[in-house]
């Protein structure tokens, strides 16, 4: 902000605020080191078998990756909360998004997991996977005639 | 000459955006955003044009049952290029990109667009994706519809050569619909005047603004799906097609989650047109000015949770059916707001029956009707039956169409002094209107009844059901025809007397019909520089301040009425301003 | 400018349209977000599919994720966290710098280059990781995957064949079948010129049971032949195959992972592309030294499209490399 | 029964009414309750907005060049009262529609089961009940829950009775169903409603709700319908019933599929030169005595036991159709396939002769 008190352009509508904030070096290479310090976690987290566990850490993570680059690279910690608001914004649309169209296509996996059993076997004409796996599994070891 | 809003314009401004520089290039190259928006106009109403024949193509079809003069190829064909260009390159840019450029800057009082280039180069991505619909058009065309819903527009066999153009352009069209989207975000929230605070600024800047929210929102997505199905059909990726694994169900979700919220950047900015229209002629204070602001960012916000009710029989699951149907019903709150303050606010009014008013009152009908017909849609049993038939067709024409466009026109007509400096010829206006609005009610509302008499839509040929419901349906369709000619009629006479009036027409006074917003406090045609100084803004519905000038043929401020109703933020203040931000 | 009657401090770098430097950096930095909010959900959309793929199929990205080189992403996201660094340093010292003494240029310009390096090095080792999947196998889109046979690829999408892998159950009467080769521990390279397609194996009916019913008396319930599967190892022996196509393991749907990993990583690379242009058009300007306190509105700019591009990967890397 | 309690109110055949089809299934009487509660309150609001514009339009209709109106700018607990309103209202109209949609999606256990498969662009019906018999038209029980099991061959289809107010698109790659319980014998329209391609347009066929009994005769007379045609017949009857089974793996035009084309089989086996994926030869194996007694019998039984011989280059993937052909089903098809050349063209269009309609066969006929 120092910088910016001998800016001329400035005098008439400075309200404290110059054009734009400096962030000093130092703090950059920290967040930068500390950046390189998460990634290395992340990958060092992977030879830890938690089950569903690993995703979430990853995730985890990646999002206080995320916000300290927003934050810190980006500015967003010295810019206008509405700048801030946009990305968290954006953000959400896609949360929402994904939210709605996993809930969606996870609710008719059964219907797509059956055409896959029936249509495999017969050509998908079929309405009772379970049934007709049967009858065709029976029929096959009893009807065969041998090959040769 | 600073005097905005003091003296009595001169009609004849000598210096103005028009002839501020002259030659083709000085057209082609310039960072005005008045001729930009000039441009953008006769570009869009040229594809209006092109667009409105597939129509009639179609219309002329189906007038009879049996095999009419088109084969069915060339009938999926012309209601495929009818729905892309009039959504792609006339709706979605109609209002926003070219009244919009315009007509906003002015309104608010800036001098220009935040970013001038950038507007300029949205102008060009809109011609180039444009060409490649054209190309779609002569090589191959474009069989899919305007949805490209998967796998037929992957399916190599059927769908035509035409697809792979036709996305293009469409994703090309996209990125000028989110620069223009973004241009207009970073104006309102930045080149505000002082004094403009976001309680001041016209109702039509909350409608620009809030549809520009949903541009750069949700237009990424399109252009997203776009591009995986370009990939898709050019490499075969598998996400959309069960072929090899993927789920066409998905695509709708995607395509969705972008063409609902796109209806509403169709909508909204119809919507803001007439907030100022009804307003305007009928010299009145707009009734519940905070309430149709926040409604339209309702609209905005709503509209971009409600994309499922286009799938509820697409294969989508019925949990999902459900809330996408509960929450569209919260959309329909926000337009009725809207549809109330407008009746309240024509309530003991001044209403002239000029043509933009007649446009206006015209789409209040219309809207009315494409809004309580969403009702039957928005209800799961109702849909079921309904969807993908003629009453689904003429719902969103009442709501597209015979809404926005009919806003479009009715703000051209609105605006048409201010941008062409000249009047056009009121009767043969209000002539042109009603033929219109004759025309499009003839053609649509045969069309309901024979929607929920079951006739589906894309149909090329009805004479295979039985022979009842084709006796039945050739009437109804007979009359939809007649109402499209009837229609074209009015919009034929109404592009003849427009024209008419640029060469022939009455000179413009700056302020013909008594409007408030700053727009009308600039010269007819506005200089190049829209103000010499920047203007100082008042409650720009407060028609109190304004008087006939019987010499001018039109209104002009008092300055003395308008001192007495200065409010506070009338002198310049930055500071104000600054602290009025918003964000 | 001429006719801006008020302002006549109105400098070079300030358009006419605006009031003051303040308005239009502001309304540079807030249209940058903007256009930063659009590029999230261009990517959103990647995103959910993503999701949604990974949800419904999580078999199919652990088992494709293995063909990923955890090492080289893990390279690359140091790189591209490096650049990010340098670019906020080149943004920082581009506002220190004195607009007539040029204090800081060289500085700026260094800090560019190094930027410009780290793109460079990035699409060098992404440019290694596709042509290595390439020889693999794993194109970007099936129409262009090697058909290992003539007559009985699987990639054709045949009216009514649902899926890639045509498997039958016409091994069942005791013909010869892959049998249970399990997961290859290394993947070798070379197609054999006229390979046999992979024939199902036997326990394919049983393997789609239990995928369906979940339960492994299922899959033996439809299994004819049992759980023999040392048998059919020794039978199968002769032609092993390595080759991930050729796996009777694999996922029936893996190309969807790697068309996903092709689409969000290929369009990343765009973008990395883009941001390289950009940061060579910022070199140019600083090395005019047209960037300083008072300007430095492009940098700024370009900085925080080179950190969206950062960021992008900071969630592509976990999200597909280090699945396990 | 709810559905006779309706018939004997009306005491009449249903008619068509102004908006809406004949209410043919339980489900349609549902619906239109709920479509006629939206559309009479819309008539209400429209007539109410519109008429009140109309009002204002002339009795406040600009009379000189008066440039302002002083009036009221706003009025909260007005406004509050159009939000409001509005709102219940939408929330009534959420729930009854909600509740007819929960009714449409469950299906009661022990539905008569019909199996539907789209195709560009024709509709077929196999009824698995009824030993997998298929058709063109749909047969429907009246006063019997059906449940349509769906699936497509190609690109969405949508299956759509309006009568019925039944809808449901027809996904590639999963099944989707729906249900209805028909109320009212007659022969109606069943129309695809989503898009696919050049004939959408045509991709119609027709509905028959018929009583049990005839139902059960209707079905009898498809089961029988290869043993009762003529030997002449036959030919034509495998393209137009059971080739659609067989097109997804076996052209016509002679190009490869994931089976051998038709085109041009029959000269190889006749030839025996037809060599299996052991290397034999279809000649070696075909004699008295041997694998196959004629080529007539290779084909036959290539049919039934599809996996015995493997044709060289291709992945055997075919499935048996033991069980699921008659015996003069798969004389048919061996007919169809020994003249093919004089039958189809290579567009798969029939060439050869058609059969007149069997003159009982009136209901079914198409045209």
């Amino acid at each position: 902000m120092a910088d910016n008190e001998h800016n001329p352009l400035h005098a008439h509508d400075d309200h404290g605020h110059g054009v734009g904030h400096i962030v000093p070096i130092k703090l950059l290479v920290v967040v930068g080191v500390v950046l390189l310090i998460l990634t290395w976690i992340t990958v060092a987290a992977t030879y830890f078998d938690l089950g569903d566990g690993n995703i979430y850490i990853a995730l985890a993570i990646a999002v206080i990756k995320a916000s300290l680059v927003a934050l810190f690279f980006m500015h967003l910690r010295w810019d206008r909360p509405f700048n801030g608001f946009i990305f968290v914004g954006s953000i959400a649309f896609v949360a929402l998004f994904i939210a709605f169209a996993l809930t969606d296509s996870s609710q008719y996996q059964p219907d797509i997991k059956e055409y896959r059993i029936t249509s495999d076997l017969k050509g998908g004409d079929s309405v009772d996977a379970q049934k007709k796996l049967e009858e065709t599994a029976a029929q096959l070891q009893t009807d065969a005639p041998s090959a040769e | 000459m600073s005097a905005i809003d003091t003296q009595p314009q001169t009609p004849v401004v000598v210096d103005n955006y028009l002839n501020h520089t002259k030659g083709v290039l000085s057209w082609a190259l310039t960072l005005d955003h008045k001729r930009i928006g000039v441009m953008y106009t006769i570009s869009v109403l040229l594809s209006f044009f092109l667009g409105g024949m597939f129509a009639l193509l179609v219309r002329t079809e189906l007038i009879a049952p049996g095999e009419g003069f088109l084969t069915q190829d060339q009938y999926n064909q012309a209601f495929s290029l009818h729905g892309a260009i009039m959504v792609f390159l006339v709706i979605i840019p109609s209002v926003p990109a070219a009244l919009g450029n315009f007509i906003m800057p002015i309104m608010l009082g800036a001098k220009d667009v935040a970013f001038p280039r950038l507007n300029l180069f949205s102008y060009y991505l809109w011609v180039f994706g444009a060409i490649f619909f054209v190309v779609a058009m002569f090589t191959g065309s474009l069989d899919t519809g305007w949805t490209f819903y998967t796998p037929y527009s992957i399916d190599t066999d059927s769908a035509m050569s035409g697809v792979i153009p036709a996305l293009t352009g469409a994703f090309i069209l996209g990125f000028s619909s989110i620069f223009t989207g973004m241009n207009f975000i970073v104006t309102i929230h930045r080149l505000r005047p002082p004094g403009m605070t976001w309680f001041r600024m016209p109702l039509f800047l909350w409608a620009i603004y809030a549809t520009a929210l949903i541009q750069v929102l949700a237009t990424p997505v399109l252009g997203i799906t776009l591009l995986l199905l370009i990939m898709e059909r050019a490499f075969g990726i598998g996400i959309f097609n069960p072929a090899l694994g993927g789920d066409p169900v998905l695509y709708q979700h995607f395509f969705w989650f972008y063409s609902h919220p796109a209806v509403y950047i169709m909508i909204l900015p119809g919507m803001g047109i007439i907030s100022e229209l009804i307003a305007v002629h009928s010299h009145k204070h707009i009734c519940g000015y905070k309430f149709i602001a926040f409604s339209s960012v309702a609209i905005a916000i709503f509209g971009f949770l409600v994309w499922g009710h286009h799938m509820f029989v697409s294969g989508q699951s019925p949990l999902l059916n459900a809330i996408f149907s509960a929450i569209t019903f919260s959309v329909s709150i926000p337009s009725a707001v809207k549809m109330f303050n407008w009746l309240a606010t024509l309530y003991k009014g001044s209403i002239s029956l000029n043509t933009p008013m007649l446009y206006a009152l015209s789409f209040m009908f219309i809207f009315a009707i494409g809004g309580l017909t969403g009702l039957h849609l928005g209800t799961l049993a109702t849909d079921v039956h309904l969807h993908d038939t003629y009453f689904v067709v003429a719902h969103f024409h009442y709501v597209m169409m015979g809404s926005a466009l009919i806003a479009m026109i009715g703000g051209l007509h609105h605006w048409w002094p201010k941008i062409t400096g000249k009047m056009y010829n009121e009767n043969l206006g209000r002539l042109g209107c009603i033929l219109v609005f004759v025309g499009f009610n003839t053609t649509f509302l045969p069309q309901f009844v024979l929607g929920s008499q079951g006739m589906p839509r894309r149909y090329h040929d009805y004479s295979n059901f039985l022979p009842e419901q084709v006796e039945l349906y050739a009437t109804y369709h007979m009359w939809s025809s007649i109402g499209s000619y009837i229609m074209a009629v009015g919009f034929f006479l109404t592009a003849g007397y427009l024209i008419h009036s640029l060469f022939a027409g009455r000179r413009a006074p700056a302020n013909p019909w008594g409007g408030r917003s700053l727009e009308w406090q600039c010269a007819s045609p506005p200089p190049y520089d829209n103000f010499a100084v920047t203007p100082s803004v008042g409650d720009c519905y407060d028609f109190s301040v304004l008087e006939w000038d019987e010499k001018e043929q039109g209104y002009r401020i008092n300055e003395e009425a308008r001192r007495k109703q200065a409010y506070p933020g009338e002198v310049a203040d930055r500071s104000g301003a600054e602290k009025l931000d918003g964000d | 400018m001429a006719h801006d009657a008020e302002h006549h401090d109105h400098p070079d770098h300030l358009a006419h349209h605006f009031d003051t430097p303040k308005q239009q950096f502001e309304a540079g930095k807030l249209g940058m977000w903007l256009f930063i909010a659009t590029e999230i959900l261009l990517f959103g959309g990647l995103f959910v599919g993503y999701s949604v793929w990974r949800g419904n199929h999580p078999e199919l990205f652990e088992y494709s994720s293995h063909f990923l080189d955890t090492t080289m992403g893990g390279i690359n996201t140091a790189v591209l966290i490096a650049s990010s660094l340098t670019m906020a340093a080149a943004v920082t010292v581009a506002q220190r710098n004195d607009p007539v003494k040029q204090d800081k240029r060289p500085i700026l310009i260094l800090l560019l280059v190094l930027t410009l390096c780290g793109a460079a090095g990035f699409m060098v080792i992404k440019y290694f990781e596709w042509t290595h999947k390439f020889a693999e196998g794993w194109y970007p889109g099936v129409k262009y995957y090697e058909k290992p046979s003539d007559k009985s690829h699987t990639w054709d999408s045949h009216a009514g064949v649902i899926g890639v892998e045509m498997t039958t159950i016409d091994t069942v009467d005791g013909a010869p079948t892959r049998g249970d080769l399990g997961l290859p521990d290394t993947v070798t390279v070379e197609l054999p010129a006229a390979a046999p397609v992979a024939v199902a194996p036997d326990h394919f009916l049983a393997d789609k049971l239990a995928a369906v019913y979940g339960n492994d008396d299922a899959a033996h319930a439809g299994d004819p032949h049992g759980a023999d599967v040392t048998t059919h190892d020794a039978k199968h022996d002769e032609h092993e195959q390595t080759h991930p196509l050729q796996d009777p393991h694999r996922p029936r749907d893996a190309h969807i992972f790697f068309n996903i990993y092709y689409m969000m990583t290929g369009l990343h690379g765009i973008h990395v592309i883009i941001g390289g242009i950009v940061i060579t058009w910022l070199l140019i300007k600083s090395f005019r030294g047209q960037f300083h306190r008072d300007y430095f509105t492009p940098v700024d700019l370009g900085g925080l499209y080179w950190h969206v591009v950062d960021l992008i990967w900071i969630f592509l890397f976990p999200l597909f490399y280090l699945i396990h | 029964m709810i559905s006779a309690l309706a018939t004997n109110m009306f005491a009449q055949a249903p008619q068509r009414s102004f908006w809406m089809p004949i209410e043919a299934s339980k489900f349609a009487r549902e619906m239109d309750f709920v479509f006629y509660f939206i559309t009479w309150l819309s008539v209400f609001f429209f007539v109410l907005i519109v008429g009140i514009m109309i009002f204002f339009m002339v009795r406040y209709r600009r009379r000189s060049h008066i440039a302002n109106v002083p009036c009221f700018t706003h009025n909260t607990p007005l406004e509050l009262t159009w939000t409001i309103i509005p709102l219940i209202m939408v929330i009534a109209i959420f729930y009854v529609g909600m509740k007819g949609y929960v009714k449409l999606r469950q299906p009661p256990i022990g539905a008569y089961t019909v199996n539907v498969t789209g195709a560009k662009w024709q509709w077929s019906f196999s009824y698995p009940d009824n030993e997998g018999i298929t058709d063109d038209f749909l047969y429907v029980p009246v006063d019997r829950p059906v449940r349509l099991v769906m699936k497509s061959d190609d690109v969405l289809h949508s299956m759509f009775i309006p009568v019925f107010r039944v809808k449901q698109d027809v996904v590639p790659g999963r099944y989707t169903d729906l249900w209805f319980e028909a109320t009212e014998p007659g022969e109606y329209d069943v129309i695809c409603a989503e898009y696919c391609g050049t004939g959408h347009s045509t991709m119609t066929t027709r509905v028959f709700v018929l009583s049990e009994e005839d139902f059960e005769l209707k079905m009898a007379e498809i089961r029988l319908r290869f043993e009762k045609a003529p030997d002449q017949d036959l030919p034509w009857m495998a393209f137009t019933y059971l080739y659609s089974r067989c097109m997804s793996c076996h052209s016509l035009d002679g190009t490869d599929g994931i089976g051998p084309s038709w085109r041009g089989l029959w000269d190889r086996t006749k030839k025996g030169e037809t060599v299996f994926t052991d290397g034999s030869t279809l000649s070696e194996l075909t004699g008295a005595g041997k694998m196959f007694a004629t080529p007539e019998d290779y084909l036959y039984r290539s049919i039934l036991y599809p996996q015995e011989k493997i044709r060289e280059n291709y992945p055997g993937s075919m499935p048996t159709f033991k069980g699921l052909l008659r015996e003069r089903q798969i004389d048919a098809i061996v007919h169809l396939l020994k003249g093919l050349d004089d039958y189809v063209d290579a567009n798969g269009t029939w060439i050869g002769p058609v059969p007149e309609p069997p003159a009982e066969n009136t209901d079914g006929a198409k045209e």
